[in-house]
């Protein structure tokens, strides 16, 4: 259990290319953000420049679908070592909240 | 694991949230937990959008005359930063630099307080309009659904400040760095939780 | 086998009010679902106790030996197959039928067809359930009448259901499956009555509340008389008469000076004409009260029970919604003699002859 | 602090149990409070039969009939039926899978005290202006317009116990997915770990509905919002679809574990493994899975519209084969076996029948156009008292007679048993099977009384009469435990003598630290394997023997749950008007709570050590190891 972990100290070459891994994928969450910035700015500009509705309604739900993507795989690390379960119980909670929000706006009638 | 056992940037392990056991079962559980806050959220924007517009005969507020896009706006930008902000802190912790760490998470906490800020600001606007939780179905799916949101993010910014403050002393150890992580995910699902709040009650109140 | 059973079922229970007596199409294209599905289901039953009796029996420890150990089998790929493919097939010898009927009953797509000469060609009864008791109009026709519904037979009969308060449900057994009565939204679904309900020992169909809805839930009953188009076009043009009958006798007249503005104010909630529209009383309309099976939907029809009701409501339907006679008469108890005279009256208000 | 230094005395007892961590104590806290909800509910039951025993009775009120069938049915799922569950998968699980203690032993002891002082504050409405009274399904409508505060103990109650509820089922998923011994994998988990696994994600994804849809009748009775009602644009129809989200997984949550109770049951029984494992697994999950796609079906009536009944009602019917393929593996798993007919086989062999006349039950019902008649009639009462007496009851009694060895290291008695069963059995198909024909014969539910003119006199006399033969029944079996318990003969590891899985392989009841050396598990069913190759210890371990890391015993969980059950007084009377003190109990309540949360989370909690050489003097304490 807890009290068999042990301590790993790494080579000095393991360590610096360990940091420069992290240093990498920092900078590929910066494009992340700057990606949801700019779905953000879409969806707030389709709205303000007031294209029909049938147009942005889907436009912006995808925006948002895809930002949401974007939060769980690069913020969250959903697709990491050890994430299988994790994300199998996820889907399936996405899966519940689907049919949930379907229903209540499809069959609670009118 | 010992408490007292202290780390240098090199003996600090890739993914210290989950390398004691006590770690990989917070880590998995709270993620659990984020698979039944999902259905928590849904379900309050299920009937949200069932009772959207919905009131008593001659009701004077609809989603399209109430809301207003700037503040929304600049509160989704201070959000989704607190998130980036976040990410650092967590970056900072795998190096295991705990003042960087600190660091991010304050500013982490502040952006996250002006974002209550303004929704406290908001709520109490539309208070003055005469948009109260009492009104009408509307008011009321829309108080509880945003008010829950907002309810999360007091939560996370308490949590954020009582890990600043406990462990500002002891560093960074096996003990409290899967507390940090989890925090930091909790502020993740926040920011998504918004993301859909923006889309679907604010952008899609608006047009309508 | 399930077949002889229910028959033989269907002498306990009444026709008034059993679904396995079906009097009307919707409740025969149900009791056949019935059937259909009980010999399914009695299929899998058998299968499943012969596989278990056999077990049981061969298999017991006394007689494999205390020390056996039997094979450690794993399982069997074409038996799974076998078990999931079987039930399937049952399943979808349900579901032709199932959606089909789904959809069939759902159906009122001729529900507002206009007939030749422009009058519509069905009957449209708008229901509204009320704390423990029920209203029905006839819009087309311009009246109303409660407790009580009067159908014609071998026509389809359109409903629009209602509740003024909360969810009740409208359920007539024998005549077919029921449908929620919601206080947000008017549901519509059609029923037939095939057979008259003069030859039913009690003369009626009954109608239950099938939905929970307060202390006395239990009580909410209605009863339906089915009569032929004839009959029921005479009693539609009696209840239209603007005039009720006259009120015959002493009695009656006293009672209907105390149902009346100047006496208890009963008025103020019974409206004693049939001509009018629905949902606007507080308390059920009285234009037929003379010609009910029952009272107030459950009570046996006689003054006894009157007046009993009158004088003190709460004791017959708990939580009901019209208040005990002494309150409206300055907290004084009525007399025997009051009591008879407004049942006496009541008991006369007909429009049958 | 080994077994060694245990304080003795009732008060220590007694604290000991509050502030207790350990899995198998918690198991005993859910057996002993799930049972005495089960006579609460089950005294409700006896009312409710006497008073329909013949027509006009006028034994109950009304408006006291309501309360008693909705307290009724509310006491038995949510206060009797899943903490008896709980109580098994807490007691069994862990040791199944070569576990030393569940994941969060802290919050299972939350969990627990949540639950309980939820139940308890539930059924103080009775004491204190009346119990809830708009069933259990406490629709929308008439529970806005329900007088009293009856409806706000249900919620607030249920809101309380849920989270609880919601907590074990957290912890035991994470204690399956990272707690197994080595070599146990997920295909060699044994059948109940398997459906305690499903059950908690059950209870995981849909216990939120649930909760959602009380805070907003909560907010709607208490502080004037308008979620259901009709005239400020409410609507009641959101509750039944919150509700039956939740509620039918529900009953899945019920059935899955007694499913799995069953599934120990004939394997040990038949001396057989489990006949297609791999199928039973599956079928598991797919029960799970389509549990989530068809609550609708008990809204057919609610004029949902002909698409949606359709859809409902094929989803609906889907579940019947995942369900026969378990009840055809199971007949297959004793065919060839040899069946010893103790109490827990004969349980499980009399569920086979009676589980598959409630299920067949339940597939008519799924056809739409038939539910229009069968709805809100007897004939649902019927079945779903077979599936779940039948089936979750039987479960129980069955699993209550398997662990009770495991649990209490004494057996309960085979031939009082067998005279529980017999009256339990014959009682349960009388009362229920006569009221499918009360259904047809339009007798609707939830009437607190009928007319004599209705034809149903005769078959609701002899309902009745069933219900005494299950109450003779239970009050055997409480003789039976009062009787083994003064007698307390000790029995060894695997009392049944044919165990196939882990918890047999250990002292009954097992030390506090479950296993003193890990152990490696070979296959599926690893005690079995290891007993057929000679192996006298029963299991080969994973570790040599040395130091184990336990949790401590902790006050906060009691204190914490404390806290929410005074808050709720305080949110119940709150609108009162003339209960000043109201806001205050609240602030207090809350103030508990928090304040003992911040307490855990600040001071740190690190648990102690059990020396090697405690755990050597421990095995030495002479506890027997079986035949
Ligand atoms: C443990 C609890 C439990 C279980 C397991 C089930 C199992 C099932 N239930 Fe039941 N049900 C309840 C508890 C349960 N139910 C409760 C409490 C209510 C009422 C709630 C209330 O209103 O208060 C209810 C109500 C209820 C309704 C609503 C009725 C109404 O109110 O109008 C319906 C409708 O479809 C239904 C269907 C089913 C089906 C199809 C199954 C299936 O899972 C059954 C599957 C099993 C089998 C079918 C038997 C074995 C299979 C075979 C041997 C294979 C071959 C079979 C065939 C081909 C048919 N149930
Ligand atoms: C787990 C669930 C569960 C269980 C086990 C039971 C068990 C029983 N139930 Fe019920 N029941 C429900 C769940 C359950 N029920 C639900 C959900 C409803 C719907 C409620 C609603 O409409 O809202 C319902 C409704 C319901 C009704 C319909 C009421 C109505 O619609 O008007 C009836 C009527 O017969 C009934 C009877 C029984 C009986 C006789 C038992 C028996 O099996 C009980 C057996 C137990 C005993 C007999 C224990 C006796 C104990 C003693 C005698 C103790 C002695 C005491 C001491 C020593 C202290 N139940
Ligand atoms: C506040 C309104 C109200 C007043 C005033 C009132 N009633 Fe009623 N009455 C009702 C309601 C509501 C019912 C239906 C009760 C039920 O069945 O739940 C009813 C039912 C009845 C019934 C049974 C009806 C039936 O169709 O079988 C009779 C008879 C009756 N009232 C007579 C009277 C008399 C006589 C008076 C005057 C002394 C009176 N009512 C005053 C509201 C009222
Ligand atoms: Cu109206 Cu029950
Ligand atoms: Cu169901």
């Amino acid at each position: 259990m807890a009290h068999d972990t042990h301590i790993h100290v790494r080579t000095q070459s393991e360590f610096e290319y360990a940091k420069k891994k992290r240093a990498d994928e920092m900078k590929g969450h910066l494009a992340t953000f700057a990606i949801m910035i700019f779905l953000t700015l879409i969806a707030f500009t389709m709205v303000a420049a007031g294209f029909s509705t049938y147009l942005i309604v889907p436009i912006i739900l995808l925006m948002a679908g895809i930002q949401v993507i974007l939060q769980l795989y690069y913020f969250m690390h959903l697709s990491g070592k050890g994430h299988g379960m994790v994300a199998f119980f996820l889907f399936c909670g996405i899966f519940v909240a689907f049919i949930t929000v379907l229903a209540l706006v499809t069959i609670v009638w009118w | 694991m010992d408490i007292n056992q202290k780390y240098t940037p090199q003996s600090w392990p890739d993914h210290p949230e989950t390398a004691t056991m006590e770690g990989k079962n917070k880590f998995i559980g709270f993620w659990l937990l984020l698979a039944a806050e999902t259905v928590t959220f849904a379900t309050l924007f299920a009937t949200y959008l069932a009772l959207k517009d919905k009131g008593p005969s001659g009701m004077e507020f609809s989603a399209a005359g109430l809301f207003e896009l700037p503040l929304v706006f600049a509160m989704t930008m201070i959000l989704l930063t607190s998130s980036l902000t976040s990410v650092y802190a967590m970056y900072h912790m795998k190096n295991h630099n705990f003042k960087a760490m600190q660091a991010w998470l304050g500013i982490t906490v502040l952006l996250g307080a002006t974002f209550l800020g303004l929704e406290i600001y908001e709520f109490n606007h539309y208070l003055h309009l005469g948009f109260g939780f009492t009104n009408s179905a509307f008011s009321s799916a829309f108080y509880v659904l945003v008010g829950t949101h907002g309810a999360h993010v007091l939560f996370g910014l308490s949590w954020f400040i009582a890990l600043m403050l406990r462990n500002a002393k002891r560093g960074l150890n096996m003990y409290n760095a899967p507390k940090f992580y989890l925090a930091s995910l909790y502020w993740h699902f926040i920011d998504v939780v918004w993301v859909f709040i923006f889309t679907v009650v604010y952008l899609m109140g608006v047009i309508g | 086998m399930m077949a002889t059973l229910l028959v033989f079922l269907a002498g306990c229970g009444r026709e008034e009010i059993s679904t396995l007596i079906p009097a009307g199409e919707v409740a025969q294209d149900q009791f056949n679902l019935l059937i259909l599905s009980s010999i399914i289901m009695l299929f899998v039953i058998i299968v499943v106790s012969i596989i278990f009796v056999l077990a049981i029996v061969k298999f017991r420890r006394s007689k494999m030996g205390e020390d056996m150990i039997p094979e450690q089998v794993e399982g069997s790929a074409r038996l799974e197959f076998l078990w999931t493919a079987v039930p399937i097939v049952l399943l979808l010898i349900l579901a032709v039928p199932t959606v089909y009927s789904t959809f069939d009953l759902a159906d009122v797509s001729t529900m507002d067809v206009q007939a030749e000469d422009g009058t519509s060609s069905n009957l449209t009864v708008n229901v509204t359930a009320k704390l423990y008791w029920w209203e029905f109009e006839y819009p087309e026709q311009g009246i109303v009448t409660s407790q009580e519904l009067v159908v014609p037979t071998d026509e389809r009969v359109y409903f629009n259901l209602i509740s003024a308060d909360i969810k009740h449900s409208f359920w007539i057994p024998s005549i077919g499956g029921k449908l929620d009565v919601n206080p947000e939204n008017v549901n519509t679904f059609y029923l037939t009555f095939d057979q008259q309900s003069s030859e039913l020992e009690d003369g009626v169909f009954y109608g239950k509340c099938a939905e929970l809805c307060g202390p006395s839930h239990a009580l909410m009953d209605f009863k339906v008389k089915s009569v032929d188009r004839e009959e029921f076009d005479q009693w539609v043009t009696a209840m239209q008469s603007e005039e009720p009958a006259a009120v015959e006798g002493d009695l009656a007249l006293q009672g209907e000076e105390l149902f009346g503005a100047d006496g208890l104010s009963c008025i103020a909630c019974h409206a004693t004409s049939g001509v009018g529209e629905g949902n606007i009383m507080q308390g059920p309309n009285m234009a037929t009260f003379g010609d009910r099976n029952r009272v107030a939907g459950y009570l046996e029809h006689n003054e006894e029970n009157l007046k009993n009701w009158i004088a003190d409501p709460q004791e017959y339907k708990p939580g009901n919604l019209m208040p005990a006679a002494a309150s409206l008469n300055n907290g004084e108890e009525l007399t025997e003699q009051e009591l008879d005279a407004l049942a006496a009256y009541l008991m006369g208000l007909t429009v049958e002859e | 602090m080994s077994s060694i230094a245990q304080k003795k005395g009732f008060g220590a007892t007694i604290w000991d149990f509050m502030t207790t961590v350990d899995h198998k104590k918690i198991a005993i806290l859910y057996l002993i409070s799930g049972g005495f909800f089960f006579l609460v509910g089950g005294i409700e039951a006896m009312l409710i039969r006497i008073q329909l025993a013949k027509a006009g009775n006028d034994f109950l009120s009304a408006g006291l009939y309501n309360e008693i069938i909705t307290m009724h049915g509310t006491t038995m799922i949510f206060l009797a039926s899943m903490p008896l569950l709980l109580a098994f998968m807490n007691a069994i699980m862990p040791l199944q899978i070569g576990a030393r203690d569940v994941a969060f032993p802290f919050l299972n002891s939350l969990g627990f005290w949540l639950f309980f002082f939820g139940g308890i504050f539930l059924n103080l409405s009775w004491f204190m202006g009346g119990a809830p009274d708009a069933g259990w399904t406490n629709y929308a409508s008439l529970a806005l317009a329900s007088e009293g505060h009856g409806i706000d103990f249900y919620t607030l109650g249920l809101t309380i116990s849920g989270f609880g509820t919601l907590i074990a089922g957290i912890n035991f998923l994470v204690t399956i997915i990272n707690m197994r011994a080595p070599g146990m994998t997920y295909m060699r988990m044994p059948l109940f770990t398997w459906t305690t696994f499903v059950a908690s994600a059950l209870i995981l994804l849909a216990f939120p509905p649930l909760t959602v849809g009380l805070f907003f009748m909560i907010f709607d009775r208490l502080f004037n919002s308008s979620f259901f009602v009709v005239e400020m644009g409410g609507n009641t129809i959101i509750w039944e679809h919150l509700f039956w989200i939740f509620g039918h997984p529900e009953v899945y949550i019920l059935i899955l574990p007694a499913f799995g109770i069953f599934s120990e049951i004939f394997a040990i029984f038949s001396r057989k493994r489990l006949f297609g494992y791999t199928a039973l697994v599956f079928a598991t999950i797919l029960i799970g899975f389509y549990g989530f796609m068809v609550w609708a079906h008990h809204m057919f009536t609610v004029g949902l519209g002909p698409t949606a009944n359709a859809v409902f009602a094929l989803a609906t019917m889907i579940i019947a084969v995942p369900t026969g393929i378990k009840i055809f593996n199971w007949l297959l798993t004793i065919w060839g076996g040899s069946i010893s007919f103790t109490v827990p086989m004969i349980y499980a062999v009399a569920f086979i029948p009676s589980f598959v006349a409630g299920g067949v039950t339940g597939v008519m019902q799924a056809i739409a156009p038939l539910d229009y008649q069968l709805h809100d009639s007897y004939f649902i009462v019927a079945h779903f008292h077979y599936v779940i007496v039948g089936g979750v009851v039987l479960g129980i009694l069955a699993g209550t007679h398997l662990y009770w060895p495991k649990m209490f290291g004494t057996m309960l008695s085979e031939k009082l048993g067998k005279w529980t069963f017999w009256f339990f059995f014959i009682g349960f198909h009388l009362t229920f099977f006569i009221q499918h024909f009360l259904g047809l014969m339009g007798m609707p539910r939830r009437v607190y009384t009928f007319g004599a003119d209705q034809g149903w006199d005769l078959f609701n006399a002899i309902s009745s009469a069933g219900a005494v033969f299950m109450a003779i029944g239970v009050i055997i079996l409480l003789v039976n435990v009062v009787m083994t318990t003064i007698k307390n003969e000790r029995v060894g590891n695997d009392p049944w003598g044919d165990g196939r899985t882990l918890e047999w392989a250990i002292p009954s009841p097992p030390p506090f630290y479950n296993f003193a050396q890990t152990p490696l598990v070979r296959g599926l069913d690893t005690f079995w394997i290891e007993k057929m190759d000679g192996n006298k210890k029963g299991m080969i371990f994973a570790e040599p023997l040395g130091d184990i890391h336990m949790p401590n015993n902790s006050i906060i969980p009691f204190v914490i749950s404390l806290g929410m059950f005074i808050a709720s007084f305080g949110a119940l009377y709150f609108l009162d008007g003339d209960k000043p003190w109201a806001l205050a109990v609240l602030i207090i309540g809350l103030l508990i709570t928090f304040g003992s949360m911040l307490v855990r989370s600040l001071k740190d909690d690190l648990g102690f050590y059990i020396t090697k050489e405690e755990l050597l003097e421990d095995a030495k304490g002479g506890k027997t190891d079986g035949h």
